[in-house]
């Protein structure tokens, strides 16, 4: 790597230095190169090393300091505001933005490791045809040839899926396909909840509406790990520090398998799955006695809360009929509160309904206008956070397999990964006439496409898109290339570009801009007058125009003036919960496939340091396991490190034995991410894929697929194998690996106190 | 003066006779055994080159086992050489004059084991390489080590031990190599010729001799006491529950006694059998090393309970647990084999019938060792695994790699030891003459010759002051 | 016997001799290597920083800036090169030029090659005694790299061992020192005795854009800029790091 | 130190605190309370500090080398309130993080055991790690209470798959077999900004928020505070006065306080300061 600035093109971008962040870098030496070798075991050593100066660098990068470029951060659909520290050309650090209003100058473990993802030694560098069953490298003008032949002409059949995707991305994704005559775009993003916005969307008019954890005097989160990957857990991570600031909030958390949030509430309550609704049902009926909190809500769907039965609520869910008052009482004595409704809730048949009635508690207890907060009426629907479901998913793969597509075309989604057994997906992925991936890495769908366009990462590309869960309504995000091609100009694209050269061949308008770069950086120009304080020139000679460009890039995002929100119409809807699932004698168990900080849904799995990043409460690291309860452990007479064979009515799968109590004794949780068959050295081949053994169910009312719905048979199938918890060993003392045995390292005390003695400080 | 059983009409012709026939050419079996044990030293030699290119972690070291068997190894050894130090130096200053026959293996028996434990922390540093920094000298960095560690004192320590102790076997070895010269031919006349200095055996060259070898041996005794107190120290001077322990220096010392004394009867047994030297090393003198190893015992043991005593009643959260840990944990049985093997099997020699037995005694010596092995292991393993940060308390035993490289270090004792004893006179001729001369002494024989060189002695010594 | 005894003193020598000679080789491999480096054409610093008297810092501009004090970029080069047709035929130039219109960086061999544990700060080093201390630029450059108006290529002509960074560096740190003043006397009042400016301009300078440029920085203003220090700070102000991690890490 | 340099300040050597007029003592506080052991701090390190990831083999040989840690234990420790959760099979209180890395200590039991003084306490309190000084003994971790340094058993940097290698941090030293390691509180950072404050002409002092550590910057509830103890006014030393923290003591009188220190019965005098995690007993 030179800091070899020549390209013309390359120094005439406006790459601006990030206004207010300091800091003096240096380096070891002066190469261009950084200076990263192995220290050397010779003191005095005198090696002939090259010194590349630069060419004609821009005027603010020098050797030995650090540039600080603002972008966004594309590791999951929340989109926080990054600064990237660069140096002689390399992109060293990814940190949160501080003037973002996402993220606040934090970030979470996924965006740190953007690095790797960016750095990738499994990267694509070539583009790849499938010639004679194998994929073979060619040169880009071949790949280009058979691209514009497949892609370059009008084709209904045509069908498009992407990953979350927002701002301009989506818009010329949508441009194309609008030229291309197809009306077959799918976004598949496997997390965000996307039962949880109908529901949202039902009730308060706003699928993702504001909600105000510091307001919150209490939090009860069904199922909502929003410390780990609900939605936009950086940013619920700063909310979360504020809400424990005296007067401390509670947090009370109510799910089947302990999550990142669980670990942290007041009262994590064990619930068996699929009884989320129920509890909340019961909740609401306790409240409704109360003419306070039944007023809140229309008097039929109050009426229907009358005949709840309390005692069959605790006995289905498992929760004492003590801790449900319990919880009555808490929900009336804390005000405002807020009620969570997550995926672990939502993940089943009757999932929109368990929504439903956990939305209900909020209406009831007031909260709605004062820890739920409307959204303005977006001025560029366009540009809004597309992030798509299982529904669109199954759509896209049962188009595939009826024949009614005959051209396939993937970007930032790995359907032939996350795909169950039951869906077929490699049978119809395969049937298509003609499969294209736009990819970084050899991922399941990549493999089994006949062409592969390597793509830029995110810290290579222009681009706009718009967070998952913007604080702020109207939070346009930019997104610059820090620095060159990791693999040099020429090996990659952005996927802007591609598209906009493909739009381009169909839609003449599109020829005006010669990259995409231009395109987006003339998008937000024309935006200039919808803006919130739109920058303005900084540097005396600058033009207006310069001005704006500079003071944009250098911010990262820019804020789009928005109408006023008008406050929310909530509009109760009753629920309709099924009786509590009878017992099956052959599936005893619930299988509860739970996400974590860290690989995500599996995206993350080839990123090294997200591997050996311990998981939060099992402390696994490189590996799949299942989480079973002590109890269950020993009635089935298991111990850490057995392997087990879990099998559904879909599929089986082994994996080792973590005695671990955070999960409801009826159910056993496998962690998503791992049992990848492609995707590089460090994710092929590690772990087991959960998704793949779901059963076909799913939600009534939305059409997603029922995640959490799946029940599954336990049975030891060999002794203790070799699993690696906490991060350094697997060899432990009997106890070790849970108890603080009796030594101060973590101590505990009330919140009473703590709010006393924060008082006094 | 008592009899050791040692026949009064030895002649000091026959003295020379016996022992030189020990250095004649080997049988085939020496051979085979030296194969042996240079077969385990070139394996260990492999482990170590294995280890060296790939990284200590080989070995299984790991965090929180950052140190294992090479520093046990390297106190096992240090101890084994405290024996030849005892047996020569404070013996020699006590005038136990049993210690005569048995003390010239003693001595070598040390001097190889320094050699052997100093192989150790070179096996056992990060960065061999870089070693010598331990030691102060002036570079260009302008920098010094630092002299508040245990490891520095170690360097120290060490370096003068071995030195000093190869000096006192060297000197002691003088009038013995002038012997051999006379005897020898070839390559061995020029190797003693060199190496005695010019030995005459003039009543001059006696004095010289004499005052020489009584202040090393003055000097040597502090300086073994010391050396393990020093090793002692790398563990005493940490915080470690189970290291942190005031007695840990005596305690030490005692236990190098010990497994030296221990060491000291295997190899008199052996070496008894094998050079067939029963008119030397006789049963009575192997009475008084088992009593005296007995003693040590007895010691050893005392100090190795009153440091549970002080743990137990420490109420110390950290050092509770990792007593009890010891042993109930995973390390538990190398505790129990130790105590099995160090405090009860040293019993044994409470019997006389056992004392005289040189097979029982052999076999006993080796228990002994073994069991001295074990705590030197039982001292640095557990307390790594029961530390204070429960998070990180880990069981890791020692790997292949560790394991070849300390049977190599036997191996290499093993092999120097053999060497020696065919090279160098492993009883020391000219004291055990020395004792049959005072034997003879009652029975009148040459008595008027013998109080004639004394005279000369006496003249000389006035003439040259 | 005689000759046994010189047999074990002549042994003596020769082991003697052979340790000494253990010492003394590796000695002879770590010596520095101070000969000229193979450069991709030679860069005359004689007739730059010599015959021209172009400041160090105009080439070398990190070194107020950065850490490194960095090879100017080939469009420094040319900034002035294109403006002298003089010696536009010379093959050194024409080289220049290939580079330039190739776009390609210059393949310099590094001179000054510290250990990658080492981290040596140009700017502090340069602040410190040109900006504060108002020494003038080659001296203080030349401090570590020689007398380089001297030379046609850059070559190292100072040991740059820890030892001799530390001769300078005890000098100037100890409690000792505090509380009378030797390094300022030593390196501060000669500069600050004189209320001219400290660089003589004999020959067009290039324009250096920084303040307190000693060019125009009087001894004055660097006595009221250290007055404005904390007293506690100001005892501390000449004193030079003196811990490991100032320069490894 | 030179000898004649040595010997001239012999008395120096044996002073009390040797670093009594420095103005800068660096010092952090975490807040458990606020941490939610989301691991951010953990990546954020290994990112800054070019610590290699040594995959499942090593990590479960106990090779692994993060310098940030997050211990997650159960149970209280003894003598805690139980907060009522003893009837059930759950953890119904969550778990208990610890985020864990070198505690900076100011009798530090590390420092005086290496032989070739590679750990050291530097003026601004750290106790620094000189790697290519370092010859490998081991003496420093076994001595460890925290047991928080972290050895290169093997070279795990030795080839990184190109282009991994191009995110190493120039600003420190990638480090070879056989020298320990461990958390610096990212002294590079540390370094630049007293040098950007030396810069400006006030040697020695640092503002306040002008520099953090990596894991201070990712945390996304801000329950790590990173500063100078010795300027009153800092967050971090606000903390410990409100928390009637002390350094020097190895017991700390505070009772109704939630400040306290791993182990400093130990008297190990840490720079880490921790508060007490907090549930609400009502819930």
């Amino acid at each position: 790597m030179s800091q070899n600035n020549s390209n013309n093109e390359w120094s005439r971008r406006a790459f601006i230095k990030a206004m207010g962040l300091t800091g003096a870098g240096g380096a070891l030496v002066l190469s261009g190169c950084g200076d990263t070798d192995i220290i050397n075991a010779v003191d005095i050593e005198v090696r002939k090393e090259l010194v590349l100066p630069s060419v004609d660098p821009a005027d603010f990068v020098r050797p030995g300091l650090e540039v600080y470029y603002a972008s966004t951060c594309r590791q999951c659909p929340a989109n926080c505001d990054i600064h990237v520290r660069t140096r002689e050309g390399r992109a060293l650090k990814i940190e949160g933005n501080p003037t973002s209003s996402i993220n606040s100058g934090r970030l979470c473990a996924m965006g740190q490791a953007g690095l790797q993802a960016h750095y990738n030694p499994d990267r694509i560098t070539k583009p790849m045809i499938r010639k004679g069953g194998k994929l073979v490298e060619v040169t880009w003008a071949e790949a280009e040839t058979m691209l514009k032949k497949h892609l370059g002409k009008k084709n209904s059949k045509l069908a498009w899926l992407t990953g979350a995707t927002s701002g301009h991305q989506a818009v010329i994704t949508k441009a194309y396909l609008d030229a291309a005559g197809s009306k077959n775009q799918f976004v598949f993003d496997t997390l965000p909840p996307a039962v949880g916005f109908a529901a949202n969307e039902k009730m308060f008019g706003h699928a993702v509406p504001k909600l105000d954890f510091e307001k919150a005097k209490l939090i009860v989160s069904f199922g909502a790990d929003f410390l780990g990957t609900w939605m936009s857990p950086v940013h619920f991570g700063t909310q979360y520090g504020k809400f424990r600031n005296a007067p401390r909030g509670t947090l009370v958390q109510i799910e089947p398998k302990m999550t990142l949030t669980g670990s942290n509430a007041d009262r994590w309550i064990a619930i068996r799955p699929g009884t989320e609704g129920h509890l909340a049902l019961a909740l609401a009926s306790l409240l409704a006695t109360d003419s306070k909190y039944a007023g809140n809500i229309s008097a039929d769907v109050a009426a229907s809360l009358k005949d709840v039965d309390i005692d069959g609520v605790s006995k289905a869910t498992d929760v004492s009929i003590e801790r449900i008052h319990k919880l009555r009482d808490m929900l009336v004595s804390h005000s405002p509160s807020l009620i969570l409704s997550g995926n672990s809730a939502e993940g089943f048949e009757h999932g929109s309904q368990a929504a439903n009635a956990i939305l209900l508690l909020n209406m009831m207890l007031g909260n709605v206008g004062e820890t739920i907060l409307p959204r303005s009426k977006p001025a560029f629907p366009d540009l809004q956070p597309q992030l798509g479901g299982w529904a669109e998913m199954k759509a896209f793969i049962d188009g595939l397999a009826d024949g009614s597509f005959d051209t396939a075309v993937v970007y930032g989604s790995n359907p032939l990964y996350q795909a169950p057994n039951f869906m077929e997906a490699e049978k119809a992925f395969a049937k298509a006439k003609v499969r294209i991936a736009f990819s970084m890495y050899p991922d399941e769908t990549t493999m089994a496409s006949d062409l592969v366009l390597p793509v830029h990462s995110y810290l290579e590309e222009w681009n706009t898109s718009m967070p998952a869960y913007p604080v702020e309504d109207g939070h346009l995000s930019i997104q610059q290339p820090v620095m060159h091609p990791v693999f040099g100009e020429g090996s990659t694209y952005g996927y802007g570009n591609i598209m906009l050269g493909l739009v381009s061949e169909l839609d003449a308008t599109f020829k005006n801009w010669e990259s995409y770069e231009a395109y987006v950086l003339d998008a937000l120009a024309t935006m200039k007058p919808a803006l919130l304080n739109p920058p303005k020139e900084t540097v005396t000679g600058q033009t207006p125009e310069e001005g704006f460009q500079q003071g944009i890039l250098a911010a990262g995002f820019v804020t789009i003036k928005e109408a006023k929100a008008s406050a929310i119409a909530a509009k109760a809807v009753a629920v309709d919960l099924p009786k509590a699932a009878k017992e099956d004698a052959k599936y005893a168990y619930h299988l509860v496939p739970s996400a974590r900080m860290g690989l995500y849904d599996g995206r993350h799995a080839n990123l090294p340091w997200l591997q050996e990043l311990p998981d939060q409460l099992a402390s696994v690291v490189w590996d799949s396991w299942v989480e079973i309860h002590p109890k269950t452990a020993t009635k089935l007479g298991l111990i850490i490190g057995d392997v087990v064979s879990i099998t559904s009515a879909a599929g089986s799968l082994n994996a080792k034995v973590v005695v671990f109590p955070g999960i409801h004794e009826g159910s056993v949780s496998i962690p998503l991410g791992q049992g990848h068959t492609e995707y590089g050295r460090y994710a092929k081949g590690v772990g087991v894929n959960p998704f793949k053994i779901l059963t076909p169910q799913f939600d009534k009312d939305t059409g997603e697929l029922a995640t959490h719905a799946t029940k599954v048979s336990v049975v030891k199938v060999a002794n203790r194998g070799k699993l690696v918890t906490r991060a350094h060993g697997d060899l432990v003392l009997e106890s070790a690996a849970t108890s603080q045995k009796g030594r101060e390292i973590v101590r505990t005390v009330s919140s009473e106190e703590f709010d006393r003695n924060e008082k006094e400080g | 003066m008592s009899d050791y059983s040692m026949k009064n009409d030895i002649e000091w012709a026959k003295i020379n006779e016996d022992v030189l026939a020990s250095l004649e050419s080997p049988r085939k079996a020496f051979w085979v055994v030296l194969g042996v044990c240079f077969a385990l030293v070139l394996a260990g030699a492999a482990a170590e080159i294995y280890q060296y290119n790939n990284g200590l972690g080989v070995a299984l070291m790991n965090n929180p086992h950052y140190w294992q068997t090479y520093i046990s190894n390297f106190v096992f050894w240090i101890g084994m050489s405290h024996s030849g130090t005892l047996l020569s130096a404070i013996l020699l200053l006590t005038h136990a004059d049993w210690r005569k026959p048995i003390y010239r293996f003693a001595e070598a028996m040390t001097f190889f084991s320094i050699l052997t434990a100093a192989i150790f922390p070179i096996i056992h540093i990060g960065r061999v390489w870089d070693m010598y920094w331990i030691l102060p000298y002036p570079d260009q960095r302008a920098i010094w080590p630092n002299f508040r560690s245990p490891l520095l004192w170690d360097a120290f320590a060490i370096t003068t031990y071995a030195t000093s102790s190869a000096l006192f076997l060297y000197i002691g070895m003088i009038p013995d190599l002038a012997i051999c010269r006379d005897k020898a031919k070839g390559w061995r006349k020029k190797l003693y010729t060199t190496l005695s200095l010019g030995w005459m055996g003039r009543a001059t060259e006696w004095i010289a001799f004499r005052r020489t070898y009584v202040l090393l041996a003055c000097f040597l005794v502090p300086l073994a006491v010391s050396v393990h107190s020093i090793v002692a120290s790398d563990f005493a001077m940490s915080i470690m529950p189970g290291w942190h322990v005031t007695s840990f220096p005596p305690y030490f010392v005692a236990g190098a006694l010990y497994s030296g004394c221990a060491a000291i009867i295997t190899l008199f047994v052996l070496l008894r059998y094998v050079f067939k030297f029963e008119a030397y090393m006789t049963t009575e003198i192997m009475d008084k090393t088992a009593r005296l190893t007995f003693a040590i015992a007895m010691a050893w043991n005392f100090l190795n309970l009153s440091e549970y005593a002080s743990i137990w009643y420490s109420h110390d959260m950290f050092e509770h647990e990792m007593l009890i840990d010891k042993f109930t944990g995973p390390y538990a049985g190398v505790v129990w084999s130790m105590l099995f093997c160090a405090t009860v099997v040293p019993f044994a020699m409470a019997f006389k019938k056992v004392r005289h037995n040189m097979w029982a005694m052999f076999w006993v010596s080796l228990f002994i060792q073994l069991g001295m092995w074990l705590e030197r292991f039982q001292i640095v393993s557990p307390p790594l695994a029961s530390n204070h940060e429960p998070w990180t308390q880990s069981v890791v035993w020692p790997g292949l790699i560790q394991l070849t490289i300390t049977a190599a270090s036997f191996g290499w004792f093993t092999m120097l030891f053999l060497i020696f004893c065919k090279v160098f006179p492993s009883v020391s001729m000219y004291e055990v003459k020395e004792m049959v001369y005072h034997r003879n002494k009652h029975g009148q024989k040459k008595l008027q010759n013998i109080d004639k060189i004394k005279d000369d002695m006496i003249k000389t010594e006035e003439g040259l002051s | 016997m005689r000759r046994v005894k010189t047999s074990w003193a002549l042994n003596f020598g020769k082991l003697l001799f052979l340790l000494a000679l253990g010492f003394v080789l590796p000695l002879g491999a770590w010596a520095d290597d101070v000969s000229n480096q193979e450069q991709p054409f030679d860069f005359p610093h004689a007739r730059h920083a010599g015959k021209f008297k172009i400041n160090c810092m105009y080439c070398h501009s990190g070194a107020r800036r950065s850490k490194v004090a960095g090879i100017p970029p080939v469009a420094k080069c040319i900034g002035c090169h294109s403006n002298i047709p003089s010696v536009r035929e010379t093959p050194r130039i024409k080289k220049l030029f290939t580079y330039w219109e190739n776009k390609e960086p210059i393949p310099w061999r590094k001179v000054h090659d510290l250990p990658d544990f080492v981290e040596f700060n140009h700017k502090r080093h340069v602040q410190r005694f040109i900006f504060k201390d108002g020494r003038s630029t080659q001296q203080t450059c030349g401090m570590c790299h020689g007398d380089v108006k001297t030379f046609s290529v850059g070559r190292k002509v100072k040991p740059l061992t820890m030892g001799w960074c530390l001769s300078c560096h005890e000098q100037f740190q100890g409690d000792s020192d505090i509380g009378l003043p030797t390094p300022a006397k030593r390196w501060m009042i000669p500069a600050a005795a004189t209320d001219k400016p400290l660089v003589e301009m004999k020959h067009p300078q290039p324009a250096v854009m920084d303040a307190e440029h000693p060019a125009t920085m009087k001894a004055s203003e660097i006595k009221k800029m250290s007055n404005q220090l904390p007293k506690a700070l100001k005892e501390k102000f000449v004193r030079a790091p003196h811990d490991c991690w100032q320069c490894h890490k | 130190m030179s000898l004649s340099r040595m010997l001239e300040n012999w008395s120096d050597l044996n002073k009390q605190d040797y670093y009594e007029d420095e103005p800068i003592m660096w010092g952090m506080s975490i807040d458990l309370n606020k941490c939610t052991g989301c691991g951010s701090c953990v990546t954020a390190c290994y990112a800054e500090n070019n610590i290699p990831t040594v995959g499942k083999e090593k990590c479960g040989s106990g090779h692994s080398m993060h310098w940030l840690r997050i211990e997650r234990y159960w149970d209280e420790p003894e003598g805690e309130a139980d907060l009522d959760i003893k009837e059930s099979e759950y953890p119904e209180r969550g778990a208990h993080f610890a985020p864990m890395m070198c505690q900076q200590c100011n009798h530090a039991p590390c420092e005086p055991v290496c032989p070739v003084a590679a750990t050291y306490h530097t003026p601004d309190g750290l106790n620094a790690q000189v790697y290519n000084r370092c010859i490998g003994s081991r003496y420093c971790g076994t001595n460890c209470p925290y047991k928080v340094r972290y050895f290169n058993f093997f070279d795990f940097q030795e080839d990184i798959p190109h282009p991994l290698e191009m995110l190493l941090n120039p600003d420190l030293t990638v480090r070879s077999k056989g020298v320990m390691e461990k958390c610096t509180f990212c002294v590079q950072r540390l370094r630049s900004a007293k040098d950007a404050a030396a810069d400006e002409g006030v040697r020695g002092h640092v503002a306040d928020g002008a520099v953090q550590t990596a894991c201070q910057q990712s945390c996304p509830t801000e329950a790590i505070v990173f500063g100078n103890l010795k300027d009153d006014k800092s967050k971090v030393s606000e903390s410990w006065q409100s928390h009637n923290v002390e350094l020097d003591r190895h017991e700390q009188f505070n009772e109704d306080e939630r400040g306290y220190r791993i182990f400093e019965e130990l008297n190990v005098e840490p720079s880490v300061m921790y508060l007490d995690r907090v549930r609400n007993t009502e819930a």
